[in-house]
């Protein structure tokens, strides 16, 4: 039964080929979805989030040694990212305005 | 646990995707922009829950993320608007050098990630994961630096053509891939596999540089626009190593934005992709034709252009990258303001690829509090020029060429441009009868119903500004 | 070691469920994409690829005793709509022509 | 194995997706269905593959797959255009049953779908998965069964109402949640597991007949979308159960296609999905009021429509649902086809739910051949009647009529239609001053310029044909 079990087991890769997939497929429609008036705080805002790899720098700084200082850095890097990133396509975003 | 982190990543994706889905429009894209930061700050937390730090470690965090987002929001708030295109090169040069030590920390000690055999050595799998992540990523951020300086001046934005250029390059490549070969052999173990790794990351770097060096400064933007792409793209091939979901969703979503827009800018400009990265271009193009004929050209001053505009019945307005240049828009806003008190029907439109970056006009309309429903894009007002009596032509010239539309020998024929030659009267402002970035001539200066304002964008508005 | 990695594994629904949510993200832009002209084909052709259900139908088979009449039964039902579903819509597609 | 199956099964998702992207242009809609084709067969395929099926099983396959497919085909080759909306709903029933019985395998034989526990019992989590796939599965069953003999005329569309319908309906669903947790408690073992499996679908079925016999016969389009929706949602229940990702995609993909379609329908007659869902719509539709005052209407015979639409510079076509019922279609293409021939400008301006289905009318003028880049949709039209010499209405009436812009009391207040009325001369053919789908009276039959042509389109048309 186990050895069955373990068989029909899909290696999780493949599931994150399908999330990674449809993924792309939505980051196709989404992108066409911008107007093109906001395609400069859209390159801004894709900045930011891009930052998120500050996911590995946080486990990195939990590890020790020169492992740690990798994190460190990236951290900073990447928190200079997210911050100013988010800032300033809010900054930008505060400008557009209605007529009135 | 790891279920629930997992589902946070998740939640997270989401919401990224949510930030850039109210980028549809102006009045949802501020909530959007929440969305993004509540993403962010969810997934922030959910490692920090997750990753077990000591206390030294979660100072270390707390210090990098206080110097990192100080420096951040100091950015963010001095930057000028017209420098938004060297910025956005300057933080993709970020991201790809923070992918770079992300990948060296999984390489070194792959059990914090959780990734290791249980005789501690690495999959092929991860291996390889990792190995695209930190060649991607340290080349967006030679490549992105190169980009910025070219963008600031820093450095010439004249291509530099190296001889043998593409057989180097492929040189690079197949190296990288020996590299990535050996990486895989050693499984990982062992200061064998730091310093190819670190070869590997040398490699990607010089591969940034020589990219990018050949391509035009005029050219950047499509470069800068590229190197988001590669940035995502990065970001998914450490999602794949690192088994996370906010990553792999995030980087699909960044390297199909920076896709799509490369895409807009080359169709915007009828130049394809691979043409822009083969790079060379500005060096090659052509001094504008001398046909031996004398052409006259219609001169105006300030009060000429305030006179026919104030007895106007609609005047569209047509800024390019001569209005960034000279700050102009403020100004802009003004005239308009005066011309709108005298009746007259004003209306702003916008080239997809006007000024030097994806939506650079309208954000700096946007920034002189010009309300974007004055504002239209080259479809929704290409047809109205004919019922214009001015189309106001500001610091913008390649857009606005006919011979995009009647001369198959132009390198910009078949460029979809604004029809201002419909227009009762075009007037142009730019300091000289000189070309624009295709380096190519307007036959509009010569015409007759044409009125050239020869002096910087920002002095010539306000002149007229004073004559109105 | 091995208890480390356990613990570490996520349980695959949580991928199903990022798989999921990526695909309704995918239907909602992609079925806005569709123009109204083709809305009668858009749901004839929903509902032919909605008997991909038949996967499950094919395994049932392969079981024994009633199982297996009930994925007959549920394979036949199935296959009705397939073939109905993408023959209708390829004959309501064939209509559509351009003037000239 | 299971690692490329789960990959096909992946391609087929992907090529899902595919199918239904072509649908955003004629031009690429066919290579889309193909695409849809070749994802099915490949779903099939792997499962086939992976199914360790004996001789005996393959056959049975077989016989099912000749039988379905032999129906299926016979079917789509004969069915009339007109009756698309039944068959769509005759379809979805099947998915419906097909999902019912595919919920029982899984659960009277757990082990050949590999989702068994050790000791054969089943997770909490398949069975609620299960139980939710059966539940929907079976009420889109037995509401499609219910919307396909109100929509073929097999049963009154009239609504039928129940007394405490609400109550009984909460109650069912009530019922059906307990049976859901008992089976739970009993880990899908035994025959009592069974026995409330069956009951659960009993429950089901008579909850999807209660939910739609009080929807009105008119109605039924967006029963028929809803219920598209709801076979997704089973599918995708079951794509849970199952771990299968082609049916987790494609189950989301057909549930968001039939709530957006579901939405549009809503919006373009200006009533809330949920007021067509609690029904009762049909029935308290008010008779036109009359207010006493007598007016004239201009009735006209084929004779004057000839003549007046020979020298006209431009004519628009409105096709309504009248159209479809008296399948003019054909007539009508004749008829432009003459007055193209006199050189008269033809254009069609199709109404979002004009007709019975979404895209109802564009499928009928494809099949009398007509381009569709003579058609046109509301938004791109409605401008032309102003410049159009004749509007030429056939079997339309609720989506041109005036009341929705200006009576704030008119139930489609706020609707938007087409703005036939802005043409020089209106006609309208059908059979009576009768209204239509909404139950209310159209003013513009007593307008001045306005022409009714009363008799049934298609007799109308080949008589003006004739006088052409
Ligand atoms: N937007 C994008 O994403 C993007 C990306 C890559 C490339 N491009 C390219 O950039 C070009 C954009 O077209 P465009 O019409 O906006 O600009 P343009 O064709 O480059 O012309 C700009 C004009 O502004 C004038 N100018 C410069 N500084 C000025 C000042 N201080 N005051 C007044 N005038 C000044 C220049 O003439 P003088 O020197 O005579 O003053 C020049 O002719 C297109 O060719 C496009 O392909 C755009
Ligand atoms: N398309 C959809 O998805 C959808 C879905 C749900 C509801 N609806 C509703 O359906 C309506 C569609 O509007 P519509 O303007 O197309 O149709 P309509 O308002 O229902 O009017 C159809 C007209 O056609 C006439 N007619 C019927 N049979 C005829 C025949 N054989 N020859 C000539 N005329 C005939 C009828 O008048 P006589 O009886 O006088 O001949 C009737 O007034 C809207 O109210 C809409 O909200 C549409």
């Amino acid at each position: 039964m186990l050895a069955i079990a373990a068989t029909l087991i899909v290696d999780p890769f493949v599931f994150r080929l399908a999330i990674f997939t449809l993924a792309c497929f939505v980051g196709y429609f989404v992108v066409w979805s911008v107007t093109p008036a906001l395609h400069t705080p859209l390159m801004a805002v894709t900045n930011a989030i891009s930052s998120v790899i500050i996911v590995g720098a946080l486990i990195a700084v939990s590890a020790h040694g020169v492992t740690r200082e990798f994190g460190f850095i990236a951290t900073t890097l990447a928190a200079v990212n997210i911050f100013g990133g988010f800032l300033v396509t809010q900054r930008m975003l505060a400008m557009y305005k209605k007529k009135g | 646990m790891t279920n629930l982190a997992a589902l946070l990543y998740l939640v997270s994706g989401v919401l990224f995707i949510q930030a850039l889905r109210g980028l549809s429009s102006p009045e949802t894209a501020r909530k959007g922009n929440l969305y993004g930061m509540a993403g962010m700050a969810i997934a922030i937390l959910t490692t920090l829950a997750h990753a077990h730090l000591s206390f030294g470690g979660t100072m270390l965090v707390l210090v990098a993320l206080f110097i990192g987002g100080t420096a951040g929001a100091v950015i963010a708030r001095r930057i000028a608007m017209t420098a938004m295109p060297q910025l956005v090169a300057a933080f993709h040069s970020l991201v790809g050098l923070s992918a770079v030590f992300v990948a060296a920390a999984a390489l070194y000690s792959p059990e914090v990630f959780g990734i290791e055999n249980a005789d501690g050595s690495l999959h092929m799998q991860s291996l390889i994961e990792l190995s695209l992540g930190v060649f991607i990523g340290a080349v967006t951020f030679s490549g992105s630096v190169i980009a910025f300086a070219k963008l600031n001046g820093n450095m010439s934005g004249k291509p530099i053509i190296l001889p043998k250029r593409h057989i180097v390059n492929l040189a690079l490549l197949g190296g990288a891939a020996f590299l990535v070969l050996i990486l895989v052999a050693t499984h990982g173990e062992g200061s064998i596999a730091h310093t190819l790794f670190w070869l590997l990351t040398l490699v990607a770097l010089v591969f940034g540089v020589l990219l990018i060096i050949p391509i035009g400064g005029a050219d950047m933007p499509v470069v800068v626009s590229m190197l988001n792409s590669y940035s995502g793209w990065a970001a998914a091939a450490l999602g794949f190593t690192l088994e996370n979901t906010a990553l792999l969703i995030t980087g699909a979503l960044v390297g199909s934005s920076g896709a799509i827009l490369s895409y807009i800018m080359c169709k915007g400009m009828n130049r394809s992709f691979i043409s822009v990265i083969m790079g060379g271009f500005g060096e090659t193009a052509a001094a504008a034709e001398d046909d031996g004929i004398e052409r006259t050209v219609k001169r105006g001053a300030a009060e000429d252009a305030a006179f026919i505009m104030k007895n106007a019945g609609k005047v569209i307005i047509v800024p390019g990258y001569g209005m960034a240049v000279a700050q102009a828009q403020h100004a802009l806003k003004e005239m308009a303001n005066l011309l709108k008190e005298e009746g007259v029907e004003v209306k702003y439109a916008i080239h997809p690829v006007a000024g030097r970056m994806p939506g650079h006009m309208n954000v700096l309309l946007a920034e002189a509090d010009v309300p974007y429903d004055d504002v239209f894009e080259l479809e929704d007002i290409n047809s109205e020029f004919g019922s214009a009596d001015v189309a106001f032509v500001i610091g913008a010239n390649d857009v606005t060429n006919p011979a995009a539309e009647d001369d198959p020998s132009s390198p910009i024929y078949g460029m979809p441009v604004l029809k201002v030659w419909e227009a009762g009267t075009v007037m142009f402002i730019k300091r000289s009868l000189g070309a624009g970035y295709a380096g190519i001539e307007n036959p509009l200066f010569f015409r007759d119903n044409t009125m050239m304002l020869l002096n910087d964008a920002k002095k010539m508005v306000e002149e007229i500004n004073k004559a109105l």
